[in-house]
């Protein structure tokens, strides 16, 4: 069914009665043509999109617990295409272009919100990094803006500009950038793939893979082996784990990454921020809510929760930066497994074993390449080849010494 | 005012009232009142609005669970935005007013959602909004967030004072009623290290709520009785008004402390808060329980309440809440609350008891099989209407209406570590399940052990098994009574609303939308219809939720699940969190030895770190940087200049294997370096790129000193001891930071030997001291080291004397060489010089550039193993065609240059495709009288000589400019080796 | 000849003391600092040498006070040697000639502030500081532990004495952190 | 968390800075291995969900790397050791 406004009003107007499940809840079918593992927000777009725009059916999509319950449920919904390097910049754009139009393309309303992200600059050396990026932005089609520090005081005047340990000399800003209502986009994606007859599975487990002579032949599930021509493993945060069962190890760990989110307020924050001087990052949610991060705990972890030293560590970061929130309180924190790669930067690649494809190591950035992250690796999936903006996402760039490091911290990937 | 509604008894100090005012209309209590229960002692139950219709709401319960009545508390830089009525505690001079409504809480125009509230059904804003595009941030997003949120937040600092701590012990107890306190008391007598911890300003939990008997005496005497007891004992720290908010790992509790929440303003130098890292090898949690209410048609309105709140108003504060009362319940504690309120003379008119059958409770209308099912009163309850077990409705006039659905055990902190609680039908509740936090015991209420009795026993126990004792305290006889309940979550009638989740507005409705769009997973119900997304985390409704949903999709409730509470277990100010670090304050400074002199000069300082560096020294006259840096710059290469370089790190590495280790983590070679010479060194990471740089004089046979540059001071320490400790054990190393042990000067330019000769106590001549040489020397009799490098392409030195002399020697060589007019450069005027020499620093050592990338690619020693080597050869690490260190200049020596601009070939458009790489440093020439900057430019050393552009789409700049040599003075080096 | 006069870590000419409540704290500038570590496989020697030459080398996590050398123990197989700066202000070449080979030996006596810190019980102080448990450890216990942000070492000399030695450079920063922690408690 | 570090006993792992998995203990001979055995070093990791052996430096303490060995699930710890100790080891059984 359709959704809109004049539907809205009819349903409100006949007691809501008309409304339809968003997804069916389908029995596993012996094989497909396609399994997605991962029922997050970058297998479901992946399962949209191949049944949207590469035309292709027989798709599953297998969730161990609930749609949309891995990251996709648990960040700080930012979205952005501010990346400095050639091998980024061109997908992360791309997938800023897919949010754009994406609420129209599925028909549900994920709040794509485009209030603009600040990076604010303490530094001459950080204005020069600024410098770059915000070029390399424009270069690849992207906006990018650069604000002295008056233009920042304009428009947060609240931040600590007279006292601060660091000073506020001026951000970057993309206007495009901003933020999405996280748990929209999962269920948009998979009311999406649902209606256009992709099966999505959930608490289906996936706990083997059928190889035979170098190739897939299915997945061995807590609901029963199910039989595929090709596999795409989406699950970031447990890439490691999964693809064990193929025998890979991957150049990426595990980490748990802490959000946060304070009571709901009135309007204080309109668009993303980050604080250059401390770990911090924050926006307000349309509930009200500040929904802020910083680091990463940095140590391996599958525990979906992290310790107080981040907390402490992230508060810090946001009492340097807004004096004014200090009795503002903290409402919620939750963790979330990151696939941390060696680079910093996700892998969408063919593996060793025919028909079995990959995508992870999205660190903390999966969230905003859910679009383009599904589109290009249905792509890979149906035809084969990488799509042409994430073809620097290869297994082999360690090899090669084709790194992708926005960074700078190399092979550590607590440190991206 | 009168306190209308104030009756005998409670624990409240009558002898002293306090006055406040809650929206501008004075008020009195008395101590011990809480902003809540001073607002209903004068017969005000209208204390909010909620949030998504703006419905009137009154407070349903007596404690930190409330979602309903949160008001905006204090003024100014002190305005605090959603504080609980329930717990605020009165002081006098309180000021409080109600929030997101206007333009006031009796009229409030956003009341209109509720009237419309059928369109604003559970996730009806996914459905809509999307056309046309643009309106969603334009129309439709500014008006829901100014509707939205709940309190404002001040844009003043928060003039208060937050401090941290960290406490050790045994045993710490959460909460402080019958269970923590018996609990106490068994480790506390056995001698054990114990902090007793709890919310309230008053320990003893509900037994202050209560009216029955501990032993001989009152339950809330014994209470106290025992907090005398424990508070004797030294082993024990009793902590009132502290909330322990978080589990974390290895036995790490997160607690709030409100040291001055009680008060008017914090006394002089005292925190508001503290935050407390409790460092234990056991817990208890003895949290308690929280009672739930029942779904029924307008459940929301103000004067509803928890049957125990009602209750604990009457009891513990001496508050009747209304003139007419009626208690609505499913379990026996329900009917403590009639026979308390009657005791106390409040009229209670009716008991609604949805269990059929049973006793009768004397001398009250005690309906039984009877619900509520619906109710009036605009702001404020007036009558309830009862459908009774024989069908037949009846309308009752009330003031006040108490609701009990059973009460939940507060297993919030045991979910910390995700365990998911387990229901337990014996008492239609969640208790806590396996795999909580390790060493954290759970006993009373909390572990659904609801008699009074039952504390009291649990917590002993508890305390026993945590700490292994064998002995332990007699327990005092208590009420046993079973928990008499059959469950009712929500009452089934009509079509109107009613309310799960208070603050959010979600409704039973709401539930059954989910269910009907097959969101029937719990964490599906909470997402799509913000169930338990409040500021109260669902601590009332989310039970009551997800068994709406377990009924409607036919599962049990352990079918159905629970989504699991994540700290904090009430939410923390972040003023709190973050403690002293803040301001000024946020990170510490450090300061150079010639911080003093340079204050005194009016100089100019930047943050390098942690470190401030005088960045400029302008003298009288400049009224602008760039005359300062010039002369600087100028003054030094026509003389000498003096710059503090102590912020690079010092590495003292001595050992008989000391040069071949740094042949190991240095890409060139050291072990030959001879004894009193310097050599510039360049280390690799693993991966082959450039991680750091810097000079290491070999100061004896088996003694060197490396400097580091002053970013990568620590990483490079720590990376050297992975080295010694992890790779290669069996090496004789030994290393030591000295970084701030020695106050190190540059003393640049063609006079720097000649002022250096003026305070050294050696010969110091080209001859005896030549370029590259470092030795021990004095000055005027003080050890000294002295070192012939130059960063500054001058003829330069780098001395250094122990730290406490280091102002003294800037003052000795400005004095002794004043002669040569020696001027003392900051870190601009460095900059200049070293972009002048082509030296890489900041801008080109990114972590993302390999020693090829920098020209520097000969230096990597492929004739002996160091860290890198061998991956600095990948492919991608060696492309002939890769980026190079240039030097550039514009063509117009008028034009300026951006760092971070980027090079395109003349005409190129200005795409990625044509990006030819990026200026990665730029500076003015004094001497050169242009701009110059070195850059990173693809196949750049093939392109000497040639005109390119750099651009800046940012400001809109596009400038010629000419690639040339990064040595851009003094190509040749004659001056320092001068 | 240049006759240079020293600055005490706080810019002062003169070493710093605060008190407060029940507290002082009192900058010291009269102690000469070096690190003694084992050369590797040394750690005997070292040892022999150092019971000659009565430099303590007290077991992890603990202070030993001698004369004129007293040391707390940093590192395995390292220690921080103190003695009287008047006597032993040249403590590296002190002790470099009693060691010889079975040590590095470095100079430290510069590279920190030192505050001692006396009240009748510095529990309640500390515990605003630092993560360690002073009532429950021993007189001299020696520890390196995060204050504010900086790594300090803490030696207790009793339930109301201990010295701290943290980064030079972050003196002012530290002494602030103490003082406003002790304004919080007292 | 709580490490309990092998001499100093139960330490706050604040005062660590993690680097990762132990087996960055074993680094190859550059003078005998290629490209490829370093990529393998130096790039892939077991990443387990469950018993993880991992460095970990006492950088506010000691200054001993240590190798930890701790559930990645659960965060127990059930071992540390000296790095320096456990590397001796690992050589001689070369």
């Amino acid at each position: 069914m359709r959704y809109s406004g004049f539907r809205v009003i009819a349903e409100a107007l006949t007691g809501h009665k008309g409304w339809k499940p968003v997804w069916r809840d389908p029995e596993p079918q012996a094989e497909y043509d396609y399994i997605i593992i991962g029922g997050g927000g970058h297998g479901l777009a992946t399962a949209y999109y191949l049944a949207k725009e590469f035309g292709q059916a027989r798709i599953a999509v297998l969730e161990k617990g609930y749609l949309g319950g891995g990251n996709v449920g648990r960040n700080t919904t930012i979205i952005r295409s501010n990346y400095l390097l050639d091998g980024n910049e061109p997908f992360y754009e791309f997938s800023l272009k897919l949010w754009e139009g994406l609420e129209q393309d599925f028909n549900y309303n994920a709040m794509v919100s485009q209030r603009g992200i600040i990076n604010l600059i303490h530094t001459d050396a950080q204005r020069d990094a600024a410098t770059r990026r915000g070029n390399a932005m424009i270069m690849h089609g992207a906006d990018a803006r650069l604000l002295s520090r008056d233009e920042v005081r304009q428009m947060y005047p609240w931040l600590n500009f007279d006292n601060g340990r660091f000073p506020i000399k001026g951000a970057l800003m993309q206007p495009r950038g901003g933020t999405v209502r996280h748990d929209a986009v999962a269920w948009g994606y998979a009311r999406g793939a649902d209606m256009r007859g992709v099966d999505l599975i959930q608490n289906c487990e996936v706990t083997g893979m059928r190889i035979e002579n170098g190739r897939i032949k299915g997945v061995e599930t807590t609901r029963g082996y199910i039989g595929a021509k090709k596999v795409g493993v989406a699950v970031a945060g447990s890439s490691s784990k999964v693809m064990a069962h193929a025998g890979m190890r991957l150049p990426i760990e595990s980490h748990v990454l802490q959000a946060f989110v304070s009571e709901g307020l009135k309007p204080l924050i309109d668009g993303v921020m980050t604080f250059g001087a401390g770990h911090f990052y924050v926006s307000q949610s349309d509930k009200g809510g500040l929904v802020f991060g910083g680091d990463i705990d940095g140590y391996n972890s599958y525990a979906q929760r992290g310790n107080l030293p981040v907390i402490e560590d992230v508060a810090e970061g946001g009492m340097a930066l807004m004096p004014a929130i200090g009795r503002v309180r903290l409402l919620r924190t939750w963790g979330g497994i990151m696939d941390m790669s060696m680079d910093g930067s996700p892998i969408i690649d063919k593996t060793g074993i025919e028909g079995l494809y990959f995508n992870g190591g999205w660190c903390y950035g999966g969230f905003k390449a859910t679009p383009a992250s599904g589109w290009a690796f249905a792509h890979l999936l149906a035809k084969d080849e990488s799509h042409i903006t994430a073809k620097a996402y290869r297994f082999d760039r360690f090899l090669k010494g084709l790194m992708i490091d926005e960074k700078g911290q190399g092979a550590q990937p607590n440190l991206h | 005012m009168t306190q209308s509604h104030r009756i005998e008894g409670g624990q409240i100090d009558r002898t002293k009232t306090l006055r406040f005012t809650f929206d501008g209309i004075p008020y009195q209590g008395h101590p011990g009142d809480t902003l809540a229960s001073a607002l209903l002692a004068n017969g005000v139950r209208l204390m909010g609005r909620s949030f998504k219709y703006h419905r009137p709401r009154g407070p349903i319960s007596s404690g930190s669970e409330e979602p309903n009545a949160l008001v905006e508390l204090r003024t100014g830089g002190r305005q605090e935005p959603n504080t609980r009525a329930t717990v605020a505690e009165l002081y006098e001079g309180l000021t409080a007013n109600s929030q997101n409504r206007w333009p006031s809480l009796r009229f409030d125009a956003m009341g209109v959602n509720d009237k419309l509230s059928t369109f604003f059904a559970a996730g009806f804003y996914y459905k809509t909004f999307m056309w046309p595009k643009s309106f969603w941030e334009k129309l439709y997003e500014p008006i829901i967030r100014r509707a939205a949120g709940l309190g404002s937040v001040t844009r003043e600092e928060d003039p208060d004072g937050y401090d941290k701590g960290f406490l050790h012990c045994d045993l710490l107890i959460i909460g402080a009623g019958p269970t923590g306190l018996m609990a106490g008391l068994t480790a506390g007598r056995a001698g054990k290290r114990v902090i007793l911890a709890d919310e309230d300003f008053r320990m003893g939990g509900r037994l202050n709520a209560e009216t029955y008997a501990v032993g001989d005496a009152q339950g809330a005497d014994w209470a106290a009785a025992t907090v005398a007891e424990l508070s004797s004992m030294p082993n024990v720290r009793l902590m009132t008004r502290t909330t322990v908010v978080g589990a974390f790992d290895h036995g790490i509790y997160s607690a709030v402390e409100r040291v001055s929440d009680h008060l008017l303003t914090p006394a002089k130098g005292k925190p508001r808060q503290i935050l407390w890292r409790i460092y234990t090898g056991r817990a208890i949690l003895a949290g308690g329980a929280t009672e739930r209410p029942i779904a029924f048609e307008n459940n929301d309105r103000p004067g509803i309440m928890l049957a125990g709140a009602l209750r604990a108003y009457a009891n513990r504060w001496g508050v009747k809440v209304g003139e007419r009362v009626a208690v609505f319940t499913n379990n026996d504690d329900g009917l403590r609350t009639a026979k308390d309120l009657q005791s106390r003379g409040v009229d209670v008119v009716a008991v609604i008891d949805s269990r059929e059958g049973g006793d009768l409770l004397p001398g009250i209308r005690h309906l039984r099989g009877a619900e509520v099912i619906d109710t009036s009163g605009k702001l404020g309850l007036t009558s309830i209407t009862v459908r009774q077990l024989n069908g037949r409705s009846e309308t009752i006039a009330v003031d006040a209406l108490g609701v009990s659905g059973g009460w939940n055990p507060n297993v919030n902190i045991h979910s910390h570590h995700r365990s998911r609680p387990v229901y337990d039908p014996a008492i239609a509740a969640f208790v806590p399940g396996k795999d909580g936090p390790p060493g954290l015991l759970v006993a009373g209420a909390a572990a659904g052990q609801m008699s009074t009795h039952a504390a009291l026993k649990t917590g002993r126990d508890a305390a026993i098994a945590a700490l292994d004792l064998t002995t332990a305290p007699e327990l005092p006889q208590a009420e046993d009574a079973p928990v008499g309940i059959t469950p009712l979550w929500h009452v089934a009638h009509g079509k109107g609303r009613a309310w799960i989740d208070l603050q959010n507005d979600v409704t039973v409705k709401d539930v059954k939308l989910a269910k009907q769009e097959n969101f029937t997973s719990v964490e599906h119900l909470k997402r799509y219809t913000t169930l338990g997304m409040a500021t109260d985390q669902g601590k009332t409704g989310n039970v009551i939720g997800l068994a709406i949903m377990a009924e409607l999709t036919g599962r049990s409730i352990p079918e159905t699940g629970t989504t699991i509470y994540r700290p904090p277990y009430t939410p923390v100010a972040m003023g709190t969190l973050a403690g002293r670090s803040r301001g000024r304050e946020f990170k510490p400074f450090r300061l150079t030895p010639s911080h003093h002199w340079a204050k005194e000069q009016g100089a100019i300082f930047v943050e390098v770190g942690n470190w401030l560096r005088t960045q400029w020294v302008p003298k009288p006259g400049e009224t602008e940087w760039r005359q300062s840096v010039d002369r600087e710059v100028l003054a030094t290469r026509k003389s000498v200049g003096i710059c503090d370089v102590t912020t690079l790190g010092k590495i003292d590495i001595q050992g008989t294997d000391a040069g071949a280790f740094l042949d190991r983590v240095y890409a060139n070679t050291f072990s030959t370096l001879a004894v009193g010479k310097c050599r510039y060194g360049l280390m690799l990471r693993e991966d082959g790129i450039v991680f750091d740089d810097g000079t290491t004089a070999r100061m004896g046979e088996n003694e060197y000193v490396m400097t580091t540059t002053t970013a990568n001071a620590v990483a490079v320490f720590r990376h050297l001891e992975f080295c010694r400790q992890v790779l290669w054990p069996e090496m004789d190393v030994q290393l030591i930071s000295t970084t701030e042990a020695w106050a190190q000067f540059s003393v640049a330019g063609p006079n720097a030997r000649k002022l250096l000769e003026k305070v050294v106590d050696q010969d110091i001549s080209d001859a005896a001291f030549p370029y590259m040489g470092a030795a021990n020397i004095t000055v005027g009799g003080l050890r000294a080291r002295l070192f012939r490098i130059s960063f500054s392409g001058e003829l330069a030195y780098e001395i250094a004397v122990p730290t406490r002399y280091g102002d003294a020697l800037l003052r000795e060589m400005l004095a002794r060489g004043a002669e040569f007019d020696p001027i003392v450069y900051g870190t601009e005027a460095l900059g200049v010089m070293r972009i002048e020499k082509g030296h890489v620093a900041g801008g080109e050592l990114n972590g993302q550039s390999t020693a090829l990338n920098m020209g520097l690619g000969k230096m990597v020693s492929k004739k002996k193993d160091s860290i890198g080597m061998v991956l600095s050869q990948r492919e991608g690490l060696t492309d002939e065609n890769g980026y190079r260190l240039v030097g550039v200049k514009p063509v117009d020596p008028q034009a300026k240059l951006t760092a971070g601009s980027h090079f395109l070939e003349k005409g190129a458009a200005p795409v990625a495709a044509n990006d030819g790489g990026w200026l990665t440093s730029k500076v003015y020439s004094p001497h050169l009288g242009h701009d110059i900057a070195l850059g990173y430019l693809k196949g750049g050393d093939k392109k000497i000589g040639q005109r390119m552009r750099i651009v800046n789409l940012l400001a809109g700049l596009d400038t010629e400019v000419e690639i040339i040599s990064p040595h851009m003075f003094d190509p040749e080096g004659e001056r320092l080796r001068g | 000849m240049a006759s240079l006069q020293p600055l005490t870590a706080l810019g002062r000419r003169e070493a710093t003391t605060v008190t407060h409540g029940p507290l002082t704290i009192s900058e010291r500038t009269d102690v000469a600092l070096a690190s003694v570590a084992a050369r590797n496989g040394r750690a005997a020697d070292l040892a022999k040498a150092a019971q000659k030459a009565d430099v303590p080398l007290p077991g992890p996590a603990s202070h030993q006070q001698g004369t004129p050398y007293s040391a707390f123990w940093t590192a395995p197989e390292m220690w921080f040697v103190e003695a009287p700066y008047a006597s032993h202000e040249l403590i590296v070449d002190l002790l470099k000639s009693a060691l010889a080979d079975t040590a590095s030996i470095t100079e430290q006596t510069d590279a920190w502030v030192a505050f001692d810190l006396s009240a009748h019980d510095l529990t309640r102080l500390l515990e605003r500081l630092c993560n360690v448990d002073f009532a429950a450890r021993p007189t001299g216990y020696a520890t390196r532990t995060v204050m504010e942000h900086l790594g300090v070492y803490l030696i207790k000399h009793g339930p109301g004495a201990a010295r701290l030695y943290g980064p030079r450079s972050s003196a002012e920063s530290l002494l602030h952190a103490i003082e406003t922690a002790a304004h919080s408690v007292w | 968390m709580i490490i309990h570090h092998p001499i100093l006993g139960p330490r706050d792992a604040q005062e660590f800075v993690y680097l990762g998995d132990a087996n960055l203990i074993d680094r190859p001979d550059g003078m005998v291995a290629g490209v490829e055995v370093f990529h393998d070093y130096l790039y892939n990791r077991t990443n387990p969900a469950g018993e993880h052996q991992e460095l970990w430096y006492h950088e506010q303490g000691d200054r001993s790397w240590l190798v930890v060995t701790r559930n990645t699930v659960t965060h127990e710890i059930t071992r540390v050791e000296l790095a320096r100790d456990v590397a001796r080891a690992r050589r001689r059984t070369k």
